[in-house]
């Protein structure tokens, strides 16, 4: 094993931990804003770590844009979803409905 | 180790879903039930397509393929038979339903 | 195997299968219900037309195969037909005939919500239940089944009714399972002998314990579908509170089908498990069937249930064909009986729809001066009855003579009972109903039906007129037709045929 | 190290079954049946079956789940029969005879699929068959053209679950999944803007490369639905109770083309389905294209739980 692929084992083993922490957050955390932030925080973080340590142990270069437009696409959709279900939490704690 | 373990892991899943099946009167968990034994049967059908001299066998895949669809669109017509079901009876089991 | 598949065949088989398919998509794409209607019309007796030539080629060649998309066997996907699908063809082509015209006035003349639903879910449902009849390929099996299980269930649900939508939920459960079942079979054939082509099936499989559990497993997965005898619990519920057409087409072709893959299937590519105990005791859950399915009949209140157990008890008769398949004459007698019970039983239904059109519900005290009222469709009622019990002289006396012969021929004597018992039975249920309708109301008063015969539009009469007149027709024409239910090749039926 | 990740992947497959049968509450079973549904994604890819993957995944996880999710939002918005409210969920059949028996049964299968003894004719008939097709993906010569009278028929499956599904829809009021709020179109925009041009290549490219490499209608239709899925969740398709005639025309184009090309197998072969000769490639994408189109509009239909689907235009 390289340097390289040592680097992207702990890159790997980094994105691996953030996906944990995020989890239990989600599990956790006491209502829908802390859970949303503990997610989205944890996958945007720790799927950018895997897909780097994963870019670094492929090393082509059709592999490392695939993992980017992995990332950005997974990013894109958390962010709106994250915001989406965020307004809905708020719509639905001004109407008394839920927590 | 290999050879065995995912036969195995088939056959059990299929028993497990047998028990969900006979057991649940929930109808979507029975359904759940019913779609697990149908993975089982894939995924016994795939590990068999895996040995051959000749390399992977397409066919048992294609079967797959298909059966997955099936499983799918009988699933999505379950679903609303169900929630129709529920809109008229307001029951979510066969068993609370009185025949008249 | 194709050497004698002309045009004219390749082209009938398609019609049959992708006809009523291409129409179910314009029917959905352009939902005008008259266009339609003719549109049915014309292809059921195209088809009909077609089933001539058809049945010409099979007297002639014998058993014909197809192989889908010129390839050859075993990776092809078979079309088979032989006497026992053409049977079945046959009577399907002719349900649909009678059927659907008749469907059509009824749901519009009881301003059925459904009535738009109708004309495309029974289209994609004939296409099904024919590819059912037609094919040669155990996973294509698997599929075609679905098919006729969401069609089915969708008929059943039509009903509307609390009642019928639970009852098409568990008809829907019970397939669900069923086709697990079926699915299951079909894998382990696949894994242990590499075939799916069944009339190679049969020279591979032997009795390995895979084959057996394959057996096993698709047996009970059809039979939850077919709803036979220990497995029926669903069917005459689900028969009595669907759409009354809707419970002609399930009773007298999807259920008949059902019985028909098991046959074909036994006899088939697994004729070479059967051992003579296992045969026998088919036969006896047949006669378990039969007894039971009568004995309940004569204790329903209402015409559909009585009818919907006479299903449960009639298809018992198919599978006495198993412990008697050395003979020809079971195979005739079997394929006699699944055409005469098929279109006896449709028009016991649709004459049950005017009745229900009439007094409203198909109770049997709320007959009573029926007679004076509805005397076309008791007649109707009569005479398919008569068939479905087996009096001389309609096409049923043939059936359950030629079954009799059947077991007389074999020494197998205690079948003998059980038909007679049965068709007793049969007598009976059906009398009871003509002897409710006979009654007198105590207060003449009291007869206040809705509709009268005279004021039924012609196409709510003519449908079950025309298939009683069949079942009554095939009982003078038994002679005529024995030479194309002549099975030529026996044990195993299919296999017979494989490379 | 290869046996003890099998060893791993089948624990928590099993675990994951477990889970789904014997979870208390619906939503947690239909949670764990899409996790399961992506762990038989991993699964297929491990048994070098990608093909399955791709569908296992769009489906499985999917479409799968979002239809399971409406239905479960559906069940829970409504208290139940007084039976039901709160009581333990009625006991099918006892737990210890049907435990028997399933391990009964599971220890039989068990040592059946071990001993199977695999091969046949069918296995070395294709081998010998698939260098010379037209199509080079393996799964697709079988889907495309030596098995394509099952893949027209699991067509009609979808077709047919979504009519009966459709008679029932246009009589009972079924919610759909989400409400979507109109005042946050500002922000849903740019995504859709930006998401539908690529999902469309995607869907494309997937289909195109199905002869040759994993994919096919199937995927791509998937693929078109959770499009269609995510036009509704933002607004921008509406569910309507009746199906217009653009609808209608989606929704049969595939089978139709399908059907119609295997009536022409006649006329250029023996047998219906026969591919011409020399223009295999060309109709086969044709059909496909047809087969996707009609995928997707049956799938997001039957999302909508509604007949149709009317587009909201409002900025």
């Amino acid at each position: 094993m390289t340097i390289l692929d040592w680097i992207a084992l702990a890159l790997l083993l980094g994105g691996a931990g953030f996906f944990f922490a995020g989890t239990i957050g989600l599990l956790r955390f006491p209502d829908t804003l802390c859970r949303l932030h503990a997610m989205t925080k944890a996958d945007n973080v720790g799927l950018g770590l895997l897909c780097l340590g994963l870019a670094l142990h492929e090393r082509t270069l059709s592999g490392t844009l695939t993992l980017a437009f992995v990332w950005v696409f997974a990013l894109a959709a958390s962010t709106l979803s994250a915001f989406l279900i965020a307004g809905w939490a708020e719509a639905r704690s001004d109407t008394g409905e839920g927590s | 180790m290999t050879p065995i373990v995912f036969p195995v892991t088939a056959a059990l899943l299929f028993a497990i879903g047998l028990y969900g099946v006979l057991t649940r009167a929930r109808l979507i968990q029975r359904l759940l039930a019913v779609n697990l034994m149908a993975s089982a049967i894939f995924l016994f059908l795939i590990v068999t397509s895996t040995g051959g001299p000749h390399g992977p066998d397409p066919v048992p895949q294609a079967m797959v393929l298909t059966g997955i669809v099936v499983a799918l669109s009988t699933m999505a017509y379950a679903l609303v038979l169900i929630r129709h079901l529920r809109v008229l009876t307001r029951a979510e089991t066969l068993e609370s339903i009185v025949d008249d | 195997m194709t050497e004698a598949i002309d045009g004219l065949t390749a082209g009938s088989l398609t019609a049959l299968i992708l006809g009523p398919l291409i129409l179910a998509l314009v029917a959905v794409a352009l939902p005008r219900r008259r266009l339609i209607d003719s549109a049915v019309m014309l292809l059921a007796l195209l088809l009909l037309a077609l089933l001539l030539p058809l049945s010409r080629a099979v007297l002639t060649h014998g058993p014909l195969v197809m192989d889908l998309g010129g390839h050859d066997a075993p990776i092809a996907i078979p079309l088979y037909v032989d006497s026992l699908a053409l049977g079945m063809l046959w009577l399907l082509t002719l349900l649909a005939l009678a059927i659907h015209p008749y469907a059509s006035a009824w749901l519009q003349r009881s301003d059925h919500p459904h009535a738009d639903d109708y004309p495309a879910l029974w289209l994609v449902l004939w296409t099904g239940l024919n590819s059912l009849v037609l094919s040669g390929d155990l996973f294509n099996l698997y599929v075609m089944l679905e098919v006729t299980t969401l069609g089915a269930v969708s008929l059943v649900m039509l009903g509307q009714s609390a009642g019928a939508v639970s009852a098409a939920a568990r008809y829907l459960f019970f397939a669900l399972v069923g086709s697990v079942l079926f699915l299951l079979g079909t894998a382990l054939v696949y894994a242990d002998i590499g075939l799916l082509y069944m009339p190679m099936i049969a020279v591979h499989a032997d009795a390995s314990p895979a084959i057996v559990v394959a057996l096993l497993a698709i047996t009970a997965g059809v039979a939850m579908k077919a709803a036979l005898f220990p497995l029926h619990a669903w069917l005459p519920i689900a028969h009595a509170s669907a759409p009354t057409p809707a419970s002609a087409v399930l009773s007298a072709a999807v259920a008949t089908a059902g019985v028909y893959l098991l046959l074909r299937l036994w006899l088939g590519p697994f004729a070479g498990t059967w051992t003579i105990t296992t045969a026998q005791g088919i036969g006896v859950i047949g006669a378990a069937g039969i007894l039971y399915g009568s004995a309940q009949a004569l204790r329903q209140q209402r015409i559909k249930v009585i009818v919907a157990y006479s299903t449960v008890a009639q298809l018992g008769y198919l599978l006495l064909l198993v412990p008697l398949a050395q003979s020809p004459l079971a195979w005739q007698g079997a394929v006699y009986h699944a055409v005469t019970h098929g279109l006896a039983k449709a028009g016991i239904f649709l004459a049950a729809g005017n009745l229900i059109l009439a007094i409203g519900n198909d109770r049997l005290e709320n007959l009573s001066g029926a007679d004076q009222f509805a005397a076309k469709n008791l007649l109707v009622i009569g005479i398919a009855g008569a068939a479905v019990a087996g009096l001389p002289p309609t096409g049923g006396f043939i059936a359950k003579w030629w079954l009799l012969s059947a077991a007389l021929g074999q020494g197998q004597w205690w079948w003998v009972a059980v038909i007679a018992v049965g068709s007793l039975l049969a007598a009976a249920y059906v009398f009871r109903i003509l002897q409710y309708a006979m009654r007198q109301p105590e207060n003449r008063a009291e007869i206040d039906p809705r509709v009268r015969d005279q004021s039924l539009p012609y196409a709510l009469l003519w449908p079950p007129a025309l298939l009683a007149a069949l079942a009554l027709g095939l009982g003078f024409s038994g002679e005529l037709l024995a030479p194309f239910l002549q099975v030529t090749d026996l044990s195993p039926a299919l296999g017979g045929t494989g490379r | 190290m290869l046996p003890v990740f099998d060893t791993m992947l089948c624990l928590g497959l099993l675990w994951l079954g477990w889970g789904i049968v014997a979870s208390t509450t619906l939503f947690r079973g239909v949670v764990l049946f899409m996790v399961f549904g992506l762990l038989m994604a991993v699964t297929w890819v491990r048994l070098s079956a990608p093909d399955v993957a791709l569908a296992e995944a769009v489906i499985g996880a999917g479409i799968a789940g979002a239809l399971l999710l409406g239905a479960c939002k559906a069940m829970l918005s409504d208290p139940g029969t007084p039976a039901e409210q709160g009581g333990p969920e009625p006991a099918a059949l006892p737990r210890l005879p049907a435990a028997a028996l399933s391990l009964l049964v599971g220890a039989a299968l068990a040592w059946l699929m071990v001993t199977v003894r695999g091969g046949g004719p069918v296995p070395e008939a294709v081998a010998i068959a698939l260098p010379t097709h037209f199509l080079h993906n393996p799964v697709s010569v079988i889907l495309l053209d030596l098995r394509g009278y099952d893949t027209l028929m699991e067509t009609v499956v979808l077709l047919l679950a979504f009519l009966g599904a459709r008679a029932m829809m246009r009589h009972s009021e079924l919610d759909p999944l989400f409400t979507p709020v109109a005042t946050h179109r500002h922000y849903t925009m740019p995504l859709i803007t930006l998401l539908t041009p690529i999902l469309l290549l995607l869907a494309l490219h997937i289909l195109w490369t199905g002869g040759n490499a994993p994919g096919g209608a199937f995927q791509a239709g998937a693929l078109l639905a959770a499009l269609g899925v995510m036009y509704q969740l933002t607004g921008h398709l509406r569910p309507s109770r009746e199906s217009g005639p653009g609808v209608r025309a989606l929704l049969v184009c595939g089978l139709l083309v399908f059907s119609l090309f295997a009536c022409l197998g006649l006329t250029w072969g023996d047998a219906p389905l026969t591919y011409p000769r020399g223009a295999g490639y060309v109709s086969a994408l044709v059909v496909e294209i047809a087969l996707m189109l009609s995928i997707g509009t049956t799938l997001t239909l039957l999302f909508a739980a509604h007949p149709g689907l009317k587009p909201d235009l409002r900025q």
